[in-house]
């Protein structure tokens, strides 16, 4: 079977059998935020206990597809630990590995090329850009995410 | 009716997509109910229209004027033919059966309903048919009431008298989009009728699949959409009785629905250009016309035998090869179904489930189906869909089947 | 903007309607101002679409879906380019230029707007930015005021501060559909601002013809049709801005525009979907697109340029032809004016002139082009009105002016 | 110039340059409709005396084209002198004649041929079925004194 192999690569395949941080956080302590993904129905719930603003603790709530699901569990492993600050910048290189597409989705192989090659497991996502759908999925967990970090800053 | 000239090899070959691969591999179209694939008439006919006709209608007393408002007006007496009304006057066309909807909100029901009035859905509505409710009801003490589902994805019928209690209008969809169900709209459009209430059918996974009869199911109102019956996109229609629009007062205001206008008011054209604001679909409601005597040609009675039989087929094959790892959800027998199959496979993610299906140029459409509170009360979150029309046959159920079990593989 | 590359011969032959006879003759085509003739890219693109890929948009995960998917919203990007708005969010597809008026009058005005309020109208309005607010002018004590015209159908301005106390939304058209008049709508953005009022301006006769610049105009929303502009029938636009969009409740409901839905309510999609109901008109929205790049392609500069060396082409000729028999209604300078031309010949009503006109292949329309007020402060009941657009030549004003002259002889 | 000449038939552009019966009546005694045409801006006032449902006196106001207004003169004619219900039985043919073409336009010349021949002037307007739109000119002075009749009779 061709073609899929970019999309479901081992370690996405793996995050999603065995999700890490999978659970639930009591709120408060933890802030919550739950997302929505209006075209597959999917929903993710993002629970952070947060301590000088370094995430001491997150967990994922909800249900969705591999690769939300995938995409969910190795956020938690990069962010876990980290400053807001430091979350945020990670989420900013992961966005833009996932927008490439955005300004040309046939040159997207070659803007691939060119994301910065630090973000661990989440690089195994990279295939998921030449499916625009799926995009939605990829970052479901990281924009509920970023909806905490904004309830937090302002 | 004659099941002779129902050959969906040679009904395949008029559906121009249906010849384009995918992934390398010939496509397999199943995600009719979301749209129909257009037969060749249909889209040369509106190629047709911009070549040789293309004049704002109604107001031109120009040649091509005349003969592109003809089409328009022909068409609306198709579809009031096609469906058995009592009049072309009530037939409106908008541009889905979602502003079809929103049109009955806003007009009959916003100057018709009061504080303490109850609106009744049933819960396989669409959120078409569910959402212009509820913004109704949150600028109005109006309540909305639910029909309840058995397990299988039909409708409870068992209270309906204490349901439809204060009931004004019911709202109801003759076939389930997400699960295929048949509903028993006849019979729930007397119980409405017996209280005083008004039925609007959503007849959108209806009027492409069986013959439609208003003037028999006696409703109110029903709304349906050109896209999912060979149409084109951008109209939808919706037929209502003609003492009710009647008495509606107008939706969108602008030209083509004025009678007079001058600077302190305006006087409402006719139905049904009443409720036609502004230039129409034009195009759009000529692909509807060729579209409906498409259908009309093959004939609705050997469209529903067709599909009715391909669903028994599916049923029983997918059953037979995945046993319990494949829950086909709704009614299982195929008298109370129309050609949607609404999959959980093992647990593989239905979104997950579709892409592989894509591989091998198999569509079909993860997710709510537009009916989140049906999913809920099934205890869903997504279903992987697979919906029949005219041009599928069985091999394409067979090809489905096999892409499924490769899914399988992946996700062991 | 390079003249060189502006053939209006060239042009022509890529209008496969301007290709037939009427009655024998070449077809003459004078009525783009009712719609535009759509050029053969438009045409097949959509036809691609539908052999290719056509699939329901925004929920399919399978390869054609997606394509789908990606056409639609790489067109509202083309769309946001094209009026240079502030981003692809604010860019709304709805059916015509009368729904889009009508969304925000049902969305923001009645959520905005309260009794004692005034909305001030220009004079010169299509009904389609008339009806809407009369409309809610008799749910609300909400007044109209209408701002005055001179004699030759401009907008008189001397009293524009006074007429403008207590007004929240001021609507204005860019051009008059009935007399070409173009509108200082830059002026009044900046005066309307000035006592906090919106403005809402229809674009109808300017985003076909000149260059539409949102952020330069300044103003808070405006309105368009595809049919006028080389795109197909069945889609329009809404622009407006994003803050002002965001806090608008929701329109039409139904699929597509919800985030999420409960049997206890809804929460309402991102923009610009939150504005989209149901299935969009998908292949309207790709031909819209297709027109766009096309008009890109001729530039909006040259198009303006062209338009006006006709104008004032025609203007001229007929002057000299007909005299004092021929009226040529609204500003008599063409740098003031579109190519629309509104005609009264002797006393030959405009239908009778239209039909001899007919009879030689030129296309024009009769009628007060859904303006009665403006036609009634102008004291006319009707009006035969030839408009030009990229297609038309002096060789076309020619053959109006013969035909003109044969109905002179019928009504001597 | 081929074509017209069934459209503009003399005895038409007669009626229309000049008019019979036009102007006012002071209401009451006489009754007053007022029709409009939609689609192209015109209006036709029709005011009528009646004596024992006999039409005393007719006179058409407003503004119109030849074919609007040449049919509303041929149809004060018409009806002048008779009693209500001999006006309906004109009307109703007229109104035959000129909807031949709505059930098939392509046989239009066929079914003209079987209109009753006893229209007088009015027959002129048989021209106008092939002209759709202009039909709604050639009934609009029709419709309005159909008002009348309708308000008189209810
Ligand atoms: C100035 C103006 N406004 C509004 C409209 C209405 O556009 P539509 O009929 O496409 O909604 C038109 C065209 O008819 C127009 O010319
Ligand atoms: C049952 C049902 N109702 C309503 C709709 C809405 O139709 P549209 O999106 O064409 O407005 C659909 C299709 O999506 C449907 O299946």
């Amino acid at each position: 079977m061709t073609g899929l192999e970019d999309l479901y690569k081992e370690v996405i395949l793996d995050h999603y059998r065995s999700p890490r941080n999978k659970g639930e956080l009591p709120t408060p302590p933890a802030i919550m935020e739950e997302g929505f993904n209006p075209l597959c129905g999917d929903d993710v719930k993002v629970y952070v206990i947060l301590e000088d603003k370094v995430i001491k603790e997150i967990r994922i709530g909800g249900q969705g597809c591999s690769i939300s699901q995938a995409s969910a569990s190795m956020m938690t492993e990069s962010v876990l630990g980290k400053t807001l600050d430091e979350a945020k910048e990670v989420f900013e290189r992961f966005k833009k590995m996932m927008s490439s597409h955005e300004n040309d989705l046939n040159s997207a192989e070659s803007s691939l090329d060119e994301t910065p090659s630090s973000l661990g497991d989440l690089e195994a996502l990279k295939g998921v850009v030449k499916y625009p759908v799926r995009i939605k999925c990829a970052t479901l967990g990281w924009n509920t995410f970023d909806q905490i970090i904004d309830s937090v800053e302002n | 009716m004659s099941k002779s000239i129902f050959d969906p090899q040679v009904i395949k070959k008029e559906f121009p997509l249906l010849e384009r691969s995918v992934n390398d591999n010939p496509i397999v179209y199943l995600d009719s109910a979301a749209t129909s694939q257009k037969p060749i008439e249909v889209i040369e006919r509106m190629n047709d229209y911009y070549k040789e006709i293309n004049a704002n209608v109604h107001r031109g007393a120009y040649h091509i004027a005349e003969l592109a408002t003809e089409e328009v007006e022909e068409t609306r007496r198709k579809v009031h033919r096609f469906i058995n009304s009592n009049s072309e006057k009530e037939i409106i066309f908008t541009k889905n059966a979602t502003e079809a909807i929103n049109l009955v909100s806003y007009s009959w029901a916003r100057s018709q309903l009061t504080d303490g009035d109850v609106i009744l859905l049933s819960s396989l509505e669409h959120h078409s048919n569910i959402v212009p409710w509820q913004q109704l009801s949150s600028e109005r003490d109006i309540e909305i009431r639910w029909i309840p589902i058995t397990h299988d994805g039909q409708l409870d019928l068992d209270n309906i008298d204490e349901l439809l209690k204060g009931v004004k209008l019911l709202c109801v969809t003759a076939v389930s989009n997400a699960l295929g169900t048949i509903n028993p709209v006849k019979k729930l459009v007397e119980a409405a009728h017996k209280v005083g209430a008004l039925c609007l059918v959503d007849a959108c996974q209806s009027t492409p699949h069986f013959e439609t009869d208003v003037t028999d199911l006696g409703a109110d109102f029903i709304a349906f959409s050109g896209h999912k019956m060979c149409g084109p996109t951008g109209i939808g229609v919706l037929w209502g009785r003609l003492e009710i629009l009647e008495n509606m007062p107008p939706f969108l205001g602008g030209g083509e629905m004025i009678l007079n206008v001058t600077s302190d008011g305006f006087t409402a054209n006719e139905l049904p250009w009443k409720f036609e604001a502004g230039t129409p679909p034009i195009a759009e409601i000529i692909g509807l016309g060729v579209a409906i005597s498409y259908l009309e040609k093959i004939g609705m009675g050997a469209i529903r035998e067709h599909e009715q039989k391909l669903t028994s087929y599916a049923l029983q094959m997918l059953n037979d090869r995945f046993g319990n790892d494949l829950i086909i959800h709704g009614p299982q027998n195929p008298i109370d179904r129309s050609g949607v199959l609404s999959l959980s496979y093992r647990d593989v993610h239905p979104h997950d489930l579709s892409q592989v299906l894509d591989q091998y140029g198999v569509c079909v459409r993860a997710g709510h189906h537009c009916c989140k509170p049906l999913m809920k009360l099934m205890g869903l979150n997504a279903t992987a869909r697979a919906s029949l029309y005219i041009y599928n046959d069985e091999s394409d159920i067979d090809v489905l089947a096999d892409a499924i079990n490769e899914a399988g593989k992946i996700f062991a």
